[in-house]
């Protein structure tokens, strides 16, 4: 198995390169989540900011 | 329709003279930048000749950079480009006329002041004058590529950063060809080329830019 | 004639404005009211021209102003927050400016004129930056003398202004109603003049 | 079978819509990626000349080509933008930005990783990696300006103007760098392009074509959340927020 992901001296390149390329797709995802999940609280919380001061405009 | 770019040319000149010290001022970042890397890198002729231009023209880019903010603030603040976009003549004229005048008060006189600084770093006498020809195609452009970088940016904190941002990538043509010119020209090689490309740029520059900054104005004003 | 129909202004979280229509006539004042950050001064930018609403449109004499904006420029005078006077020329320079920008191709005496009928007699070499805040917004007020705009746009025109310019400034905008002129205007002191030609809005409880 | 597109370009009929295609872009990205990766790393011989390394070309080619077309992208976005004043499609181009940034981020990254090992210097000032520094730079300012201007939506119309210009001076830029480059020959090592094997190329395509499905899911992902922070007031937003709980 170890074979399998030895690269002779490039090791350190390749695995480096796509090790890099994997966390930042990973991080691209994970942040858009994020935004979404603010986005929605956001958006509750404008619902119940009109829905309590209906009488006050 | 010419009137009104001879009335906000003489405007725009007027305020630069009453107010020299912007006009000096970016002269003497252009002479102080120049003068930088001679300390920085060391004396020895040689060198200095062939990074001669290179260095004459990144500070010229820089000092013209420098100056793009005050190309609308100043009437951003008062309320005259409130006038002016609302008045019945066509914003790019009136647009054109003020980049016309920043760069007859920015780029013409660093054109004037590069043959100084090409003997300062020792280039031949023709060297020198292809180096002010490169500039005094070049400037302009920097102007005008400017101008759209100062409207997008008119009313930001921080918009003397973000200009550079906006503004830089889109010099890095114009130095290439303005820089290498001269370093062809010191190596005998021909240099009709450089010209002919600069000389492109710059009317492209000068037919589209002005729209460009037209409607970054409208969308800044809000 | 002046048509505002279905038009809607977002300001950050807030909605202004919200599907505001109204038409002005030649001969017609319109006195917007409403209270502090109501979008009193939004409603003239985007008559004005220089904010754009997020729906609804303007028309000019039954076109829409995007479509003929230097004719529609033609016709409009706007006076804003900012005087629009710059600071480091002299008043009478400042009215040059403003002559050639309203195309108003009137002579110089008329701007000597214009100066001294706004009380600034005397002030014509001055650099606007050097007079009192009265006085560089009457500099700015020299528009309505020049121009033969037939809408006016005045957001706030009466503040900063003493007793007399007041008046005198109502007596301007009387005079251009009759003329067949329109204006809209903004002001927290209530307007001296005759009723029978103002129309009033008021935003915020649309 | 006349499609009414200005049906689809009310933010409201959008956003469904772009909720059900992106699992379509999605899961065949994932599943190519996968293939690619597969075959690239482990399938495919080594090299004879540059041994491994060679495998890195495979995230870095397309990566190189997502950060150009997507800035071509998003300038056409804004130009539609621009013309028809739609707001969706000025959102699009500001959905497409920060993933055109990371690709160019990394296009450059394992650029510099695959020229270790091949030239022997982390940073070769070769032609493409330096116009791809370059559009780095214009897709940070891009970004700046957007987030330097608080009201969306003029914060959308700026960046799409600085788009527009960007997008008409990229192949200037590339052209200038490409002829520098040549100009200063002795300078610099430039690599040669070495001919592609036919598999190492259908490789290289299935990762290219993940890679184009990946950012359309994530733009549209991206573009649902612009729509729903620009559209906070409206209506559909108001009962799409109290089911959605």
């Amino acid at each position: 198995m170890a074979e399998l992901f030895d690269m002779g001296k490039h090791t350190w390149f390749v695995w480096g390169s796509y090790a890099v390329f994997f966390i930042f797709i990973v991080a691209e995802l994970v942040l858009l989540g994020r935004r979404r999940r603010t986005i929605w609280q956001r958006l509750s919380r404008i619902k119940r900011m009109n829905s309590g001061d209906n009488n006050e405009t | 329709m010419l009137a009104i770019f001879h009335t906000i040319l003489a405007r725009e000149l007027t305020l630069g003279l009453r107010r020299k010290a912007d006009v000096l001022m970016t002269l003497f970042f252009c002479v102080i930048v120049a003068s930088m890397f001679p300390l920085a890198v060391g004396p020895e002729p040689a060198l200095l000749k062939t990074m001669g231009a290179g260095i004459i023209w990144v500070a010229a880019l820089l000092a013209s950079l420098l100056s793009l903010e005050r190309l609308f603030s100043a009437d951003y603040i008062d309320g005259t480009l409130e006038q002016m976009i609302i008045s019945r003549h066509p914003l790019a004229l009136i647009v054109f006329a003020k980049v016309v005048a920043h760069w007859l008060t920015t780029g013409l006189p660093l054109v004037l002041i590069s043959p100084l600084l090409a003997l300062q770093y020792g280039l031949e006498v023709q060297d020198g004058l292809v180096l002010v020809a490169t500039l005094l195609i070049g400037t302009p452009i920097l102007s005008l590529l400017g101008a759209v970088g100062a409207a997008l940016t008119l009313g930001l904190r921080g918009g003397g950063v973000l200009i550079s941002l906006l503004v830089l990538p889109l010099f890095v043509p114009v130095l290439i060809f303005g820089a290498a010119a001269v370093d062809d020209a010191a190596a005998g090689l021909v240099i009709e080329g450089h010209f002919s490309l600069l000389g492109a740029m710059l009317v492209s520059a000068l037919i589209l830019t002005p729209w460009a900054v037209a409607s970054a104005l409208r969308i800044s004003i809000e | 004639m002046l048509q505002v129909s279905g038009l809607f202004c977002e300001r950050g979280d807030r909605q202004l404005l919200n599907g505001l229509s109204f038409t002005l006539k030649p001969g017609q004042l319109l006195h917007v009211r409403g209270a502090n950050g109501a979008g009193k001064t939004s409603l003239l930018r985007i008559i004005a021209g220089l904010l754009l609403p997020t729906a609804g449109d303007v028309l000019w004499q039954g076109k829409p102003t995007q479509q003929q904006r230097e004719d529609y420029h033609g016709d409009l005078l706007y006076l804003g927050h900012l005087d629009g006077v710059k600071g480091d020329l002299s008043c009478i320079e400042n009215l040059r400016i403003d002559n050639e920008l309203l195309g108003a191709e009137i002579s110089e005496a008329s701007m000597m004129a214009a100066l001294e009928k706004l009380g600034l007699s005397g002030f014509e070499e001055v650099f606007a930056k050097q007079l009192s805040q009265g006085q560089h917004r009457r500099v700015g007020l020299c528009r309505l003398l020049m121009s033969q705009a037939k809408l006016w746009v005045l957001d706030e025109p009466f503040n900063a202004l003493d007793v007399k310019a007041v008046g005198l400034l109502a007596g301007l905008i009387e005079v251009h109603l009759e003329r067949g002129g329109m204006a809209l205007l903004t002001t927290h002191q209530d307007v001296p003049l005759s009723t029978e030609r103002v129309s009033e809005i008021t935003l915020g409880q649309v | 079978m006349n499609i009414n597109w200005f049906k689809y370009a009310s933010p409201a009929s959008f956003y469904p819509l772009a909720g059900k295609m992106i699992p379509w872009f999605a899961v065949p990205a994932v599943i190519l990626a996968v293939i690619g990766l597969i075959m690239g790393l482990f399938i495919l011989p080594p090299d004879f000349k540059q041994g491994e390394s060679y495998r890195i070309i495979f995230i870095h080619v397309p990566a190189a080509w997502m950060s150009m077309v997507i800035y071509l992208a998003m300038a056409f976005w804004a130009i539609i933008g621009m013309v028809w004043n739609s707001r969706l499609s000025s959102m699009m181009a500001t959905a497409l930005a920060p993933t055109g940034a990371i690709f160019c981020f990394l296009a450059l990254w394992t650029g510099a990783l695959w020229g270790k090992p091949t030239w022997g210097t982390y940073w070769v000032w070769d032609a493409r990696l330096t116009t791809q520094l370059i559009l780095l730079f214009m897709y940070f300012g891009y970004m700046a300006l957007h987030a330097a201007i608080e009201d969306p939506r003029r914060a959308a119309r700026a960046s799409g103007l600085l788009a527009v210009v960007g997008a008409f001076n990229v192949p200037i830029i590339y052209f200038s760098v490409q002829w520098w480059n040549t100009l200063h020959q002795g300078a610099s090592i430039t690599p040669t392009k070495s001919e592609m094997a036919a598999s190492m190329a259908s490789v290289m395509l299935i990762m290219a074509i993940a890679a184009w499905l990946y950012s359309i899911a994530v733009t549209l992902k991206r573009v649902r959340c612009e729509i729903l922070d620009r559209e906070r007031h409206a209506a559909w937003v108001a009962e799409l927020s109290t089911e959605a709980k």
